[in-house]
């Protein structure tokens, strides 16, 4: 079985910060992680090799010092990795990204054999769109499988897959064909800690790089700015809320009075809420 | 407490907390020895603080791994002290 | 050195946008109106509320794009856009679209939007609405910005959309430029929900769905609603009620699940509640808790530290209760209380058990 | 598959670590680091200066690429009460030389290029690795460590302790006992940014020159510490640090003292609209020669501040923990070359080469100064006061004559320690000076 994880190398957002005064994106150490959504992707890739075998290969498309989150993937126990990385990308939305992964992805199949499940994260904490995976899904022809909770069960020999996901108001148990593409919803395991084999193969791998031509990708009109329909024109930081609270008056209110006069507040600051409640209690 | 301004500083750091596995632990007791009280103030992220019921606790979230407390108890054996698992806790921007 | 966020437009954006004649057709605002188990979403009446402003900018109508498997819940979907705003409605109804599914429904709405052609296609950010967007962007081959806080239309009629990237910390406004539908995805309870005119009736036009259930893959074989699992749905709640040490005993906590209870919420705490064992990790609200954006969050006892407030400032109400004048949460909080958590929590859910049960007998 | 075996593991990725591996490596010995944090340097914290000579006897060019934040141009030394500083500037343009002495830099952003070299020159690196114990043969000799990662332990000759000051795998080795709180000294200290002109105008400096202030006196509230403000490029350190016994014997928060220093009429104008973006707190070992551990053994030897190697006269470490992992690492070349192996007796050579080395020199020179401020706290409570005010006398123009002011810095000098006291404090001073 071969599994392909593509994974983004992203700022660790909780670590930008605008300065307050000249509102400037303040990047200077501002460390690198692997997108945090990714390494629930990458954990369930890899239980599923230690339970059925095959391997899992590892994607990033970016900067070449990406390399680092690729060599940390190689550590938890992938067993090999690539980068995608050219200037023709530089500017890329999420449109142009999935065209470059979904020609890599092809490669990658005729390099090692075609994957049967592609997994990515469920978004990305720097882009935030859960655009990438349907787009390479829709562009291999994978089944796309969103916002997974679980894999129930998987059939290689029928390439039959059965998968918990999570749907609007409940979870959806739904299956599919092989090949599928999985963006897996966040909590559903753990990252594993690789094994001192795993890290010690992790530091001396060779990491695959290719450039957009290396990666089967002729069309460049279709990479970067040019393959790019979306455009960022404005970036700026929101307008914090400076006043302070509004505070309930109390001038030897009992807590009944309080809760009356907060009851109201409330009511008053939330107009649609009281018959919301209403659905609510009466068990709508 | 440890007062509002400690959280300040240590909301500008960066941490990797390893959830559910604290690195420091304090031995139950029940009346702390001096060098263990003392910790309320001398630990530089504040991580230690007196409970209603006179012992001292620790939250470990905001540890910098200094070794302070380790130094202070070391007579008494109230604080287990190692470091976190490799890649967890702080993680220093600048240093 | 640092990197100026003054707005500074990436190469093409500062080009004049032309137009490929294939698309000076599109005209028209359209929302996807999520139907699932037989009810409407209520991001989709949100949206038609803000699609009205929208096309009453452009000077075109308002549409609404309405897919499903059962006939009567889409009729009443049909009613209710009506109601919400909507000139006319899309209907694509086919025993085949019963349960969500990405294909079969990728199909249907990228069959509506071929066919009817829109400029502006908008989705609620919801599981569904994502899932679905990313596919028919793609297979359009067109833009699609995810999870806007706000939309405009700007002097060359096209669509500026606001949205938070690096976690929300930063705003970035996103344009689409030269090819159309423009798509965006609008997350819930961002846009105000507009007042409905019962009565208002407008147009509805059916469109087949061309495929067979053989031709589809994926079989969906259950649903297990939300309610039936017990796991704590912070992240999705309405109404949110917290506690923090300042109620003192882990027993107290009930006070804070009796209030959520009657509001129909989840009930959390904050970080040291964890710590001390007064409750499990997944009730846990704040940086490296649970991030929640309910309609109500009441804060009970609880200090307030920064850690705690970049979990809780997406509430649209705040409401804290503590016994500290000087706590931090009055920072950031709407409404304030300064007193005794462990008298007011009581008083306030007999107070809102009062008025709901009132209420419903009235109502 | 018979396991895999290394010339030498070193512990750590901090200054020693780095030179020690670099220096084996480029040695063309097969060499494995262990770095417990995300990335080297994200464990590490110094004020921090970086002492040239000693890291151009590792990477002669290092100057080519490294990340340097300023070279020190002016030193100043400042004797403070409440209100006051009384100091010594030394500004001299001989430091705006070709090959700059002495540079600030930022430890996160320089670990991590040091361990760049360390990988080029062929050492294999493990991050997020932390080691859990010594692994020792029937013999007691070390032959290699166990990680906190699953799987099998690691092999080598010899094992270089370069983990710092903590030192918790020699503690439960039982090569070393746990520091001792008057050996040691907590320090506390933050990141201020500000934009590389407001730092050059506030301090007089061009392009990339450098202040670095030291200062000691009330400020650390009858403590025995001092504190300190370095400038970076865009960005200034300022810290503060005392005996951990002191912290605890006087019950004062850090970060209160910190706050305190940072307050000082002295200080905040230089800090002033800066934008704070770390908090961070590290022990420096301060007990001197006396405290130095035991620093070899069959199949293991120890470097940096794990062997307490800190000058803390001179505010030095970086320097003797480049040194000493230098050393560290050409005394294992140096054995393997001549096929000897890693035993105590044979890595005796690199106490030697220690020895003849500054680093021992000068630890033995200063031996005597710790205790002695220990014993003397009014050193840094009663002088700086009492200089102070002979400053005010001295340069206040009051109309009162020149010898009666001098009568007066005199009775207030004999009415504060008296002529015994000064004179056995001259001579104590002298002593341990020597």
């Amino acid at each position: 079985m071969h599994s392909v994880v593509c994974i983004k190398q992203v700022p660790d957002s909780a670590q930008i910060r605008v300065h307050p005064v000249t509102n400037t994106i303040m990047r200077q150490g501002v460390p690198t992680v692997i997108n945090p959504y990714d390494l629930f992707a990458i954990e369930e890739a890899l239980r599923l090799r230690d339970r059925l075998g095959g391997t899992v290969t590892v994607l990033t498309m970016g900067p070449p010092s990406a390399e680092e989150s690729l060599r940390k993937a190689l550590t938890f126990g992938a067993d090999r990795a690539v980068l995608l990385t050219d200037r023709f990308f530089a500017g890329s939305d999420t449109l142009a990204t999935s065209y470059a992964l979904a020609q890599a992805l092809r490669k990658i199949g005729e390099s090692w054999g075609p994957p049967d499940l592609v997994f990515t994260g469920k978004q990305t904490i720097d882009g935030d769109t859960a655009q990438v995976g349907p787009g390479i899904a829709r562009r291999l022809g994978l089944n796309q499988l969103t916002y997974v909770a679980g894999i129930d069960a998987l059939d290689l020999g029928a390439g039959i897959i059965t998968v918990r996901r999570r749907s609007e108001g409940g979870v959806q148990e739904l299956t599919t064909r092989l090949p599928a593409l999985i963006t897996m919803l966040e909590g559903t395991n753990e990252i594993r800690r690789g094994r001192v084999a795993d890290a010690l193969r992790a530091a001396r791998a060779e990491v695959t790089i290719w450039n957009a031509a290396q990666a089967g990708i002729t069309e460049l009109t279709l990479c970067g700015l040019r393959g790019s329909p979306t455009v960022v024109k404005r970036v700026f930081a929101p307008t914090a809320r400076a006043e302070t609270a509004a505070f309930i008056e109390l001038r030897d209110q009992t807590p009944a009075d309080i809760a009356e006069a907060l009851l109201a507040e409330i009511t008053t600051r939330l107009p649609g809420i009281e018959d919301e409640l209403l659905r609510h209690a009466a068990g709508y | 407490m440890t007062g509002p301004r400690i959280e300040e500083k240590l909301f500008q750091n960066r941490y990797l907390v390893d959830a559910g596995r604290p690195h420091i632990k304090v031995r139950a007791h029940v009346t702390p020895s001096a060098a263990l009280a003392s910790l309320v103030d001398a630990c530089p992220a504040g991580c230690y603080a007196e409970t209603d019921k006179g012992t001292i606790e620790i939250v470990a979230d905001g540890c910098m791994e200094c070794g302070t407390c380790r130094v202070l108890t070391q007579h008494t054996g109230e604080v287990e002290w190692d470091y976190p698992r490799g890649g967890f806790g702080v993680l220093f921007k600048f240093g | 050195m640092s990197e100026t966020a003054k707005p500074a437009p990436t190469g093409r954006a500062g080009m004049k946008k032309q137009l490929p004649d294939r698309f000076k057709p599109y005209r028209h605002v359209w929302v996807y109106v999520e139907v699932e188990h037989g009810a409407i979403h209520p991001v989709s009446l949100e949206l038609l509320g803000e699609g009205r402003k929208l096309a009453d900018k452009l000077g075109c109508e308002l549409a609404g794009a309405i897919i499903g498997g059962d006939r009567a819940a889409l009729q009443d979907a049909a009613v209710a856009a009506w109601a919400h705003g909507a000139d006319l409605v899309y209907v694509t109804a086919d025993p085949i679209l019963e349960h969500y599914r990405n294909e079969p429904y990728t199909r249907a709405l990228t069959a509506l939007v071929e066919t009817y052609q829109p400029e502006i296609l908008l989705l609620g950010a919801t599981v569904l609405g994502r899932d679905l967007a990313g596919s028919v962007a793609t297979t359009l081959l067109t833009g699609l910005t995810a999870d806007c806080t706000e939309l405009a239309i700007d002097e060359e009629r096209s669509l500026a959309a606001t949205r938070p990237t690096f976690g929300g910390s930063l705003l970035c406004t996103i344009h689409t430029l030269n090819v159309r539908p423009q798509m965006a995805t609008i997350r819930p309870r961002v846009m105000a929900l507009p007042r409905p005119q019962p009565g208002r009736v407008g147009r509805l036009v059916e469109h087949p769905l061309d495929l067979r259930e053989e031709d589809i893959v994926t079989k969906v074989l259950r649903f297990l609603p939300d309610r039936d699992s017990g796991k704590a749905q912070l992240a999705y709640a309405d109404v949110v009620v917290a506690g923090g040490v300042g109620l003192r005993s882990a027993e107290n906590l009930q006070l804070v699940r009796a209030l959520a209870e009657v509001l129909g919420g989840e009930w959390g705490g904050s970080r040291p509640l964890v710590q001390k064992g007064w409750m499990t990790a997944d009730r846990q609200i704040g940086q490296t808790g649970k991030t929640i954006r309910p309609r109500l969050y009441i804060a009970a006892g609880i200090s307030g530290a920064i850690q705690h407030r970049v979990g809780v400032e997406g509430a649209d109400l705040i409401v804290a209760i503590n016994n500290d004048a000087k706590a931090p949460i009055f920072d950031f909080a709407h409404v304030g209380v300064v007193a005794d958590a462990m008298e007011i929590l009581p008083a306030l859910t007999a107070a809102f058990r009062r008025r709901l049960s009132v209420n419903r007998l009235a109502g | 598959m018979e396991q895999e075996r290394f010339d030498a593991i070193v512990v750590g990725a901090g200054p020693s670590g780095n030179a020690a591996a670099y220096t084996m490596a480029k040695a063309g010995l097969k060499v494995l680091q262990l770095e417990r944090g995300e990335y080297p340097g994200s464990k590490n914290v110094q004020g921090a200066i970086l002492y040239a000579d000693a890291l151009e006897k590792i990477i002669p060019d290092f100057r080519e690429d490294a990340p340097l934040e300023r070279h020190v141009i002016e030193q100043r030394v400042w004797m403070m009460d409440d209100a006051s500083h009384t100091g010594m500037h030394y500004r001299s343009d001989s430091f705006n030389e070709e090959k700059p002495n002495r540079y600030t830099i930022i430890r996160s952003q320089f670990d991590r290029w040091f361990s760049s070299k360390v990988r080029e020159a062929g050492a294999t690196l493990l991050c997020e690795t932390t080691v859990t114990e010594l692994l020792k043969d029937t013999k007691g000799r070390v032959i290699g460590v166990r990680t906190d990662r699953s799987g099998d332990t690691l092999l080598a000759d010899v094992v270089v302790l370069a983990e710092g000051v903590n030192g918790l795998i020699g503690q439960r080795a039982g090569l070393r006992k746990e520091l001792k709180p008057d050996h040691v000294a907590l320090a506390v200290k933050e990141m201020h940014f500000l934009p590389q002109d407001v730092v050059e105008s506030r301090f007089n400096l061009k392009g990339d020159e450098g202040v670095v202030i030291e200062a000691m006196g009330t400020i650390t509230q009858g403590m025995t510490g001092t504190a300190f403000l370095y400038t970076n490029r865009e960005s200034i350190s300022v810290g503060i640090g005392c005996l951990v016994g002191d912290f605890a014997e006087k019950r004062v928060k850090p970060y209160v003292l910190l706050d305190a220093f940072k307050n000082h009429p002295s200080i905040r104008p230089l800090l002033e609209g800066s934008e704070i973006r770390e908090y961070v707190a590290h022990l420096i070992p301060e007990g001197g020669y006396h405290a130095i551990p035991k620093l070899t053994g069959d199949g293991w030897l120890v470097a940096g501040d794990a062997g307490h190697f800190v000058n803390a006269v001179h505010r030095e470490g970086s320097n003797l923990a480049m040194t000493s992992g230098r050393l560290a690492g050409e005394t294992i070349v140096w054995l393997k070359r001549r096929h000897e192996d890693c035993t105590a007796a044979n890595l005796a050579e690199y106490d030697r080469r220690l020895g003849e080395s500054f680093v021992m020199k000068d630890m033995k020179k200063y031996r005597g100064i710790p205790g002695l401020l220990h014993r003397n706290r009014h050193f840094l409570d009663v002088y700086p006061r009492m200089i102070s005010r002979a400053a005010q006398i001295w340069f206040r123009v009051d109309g009162t004559d020149k010898r009666s002011k001098e009568g007066q810095i005199l009775g207030d000098l004999r009415k504060t320690r008296g002529i015994r006291g000064l004179v056995g404090d001259a001579f104590k001073l002298a002593r341990a000076w020597r």
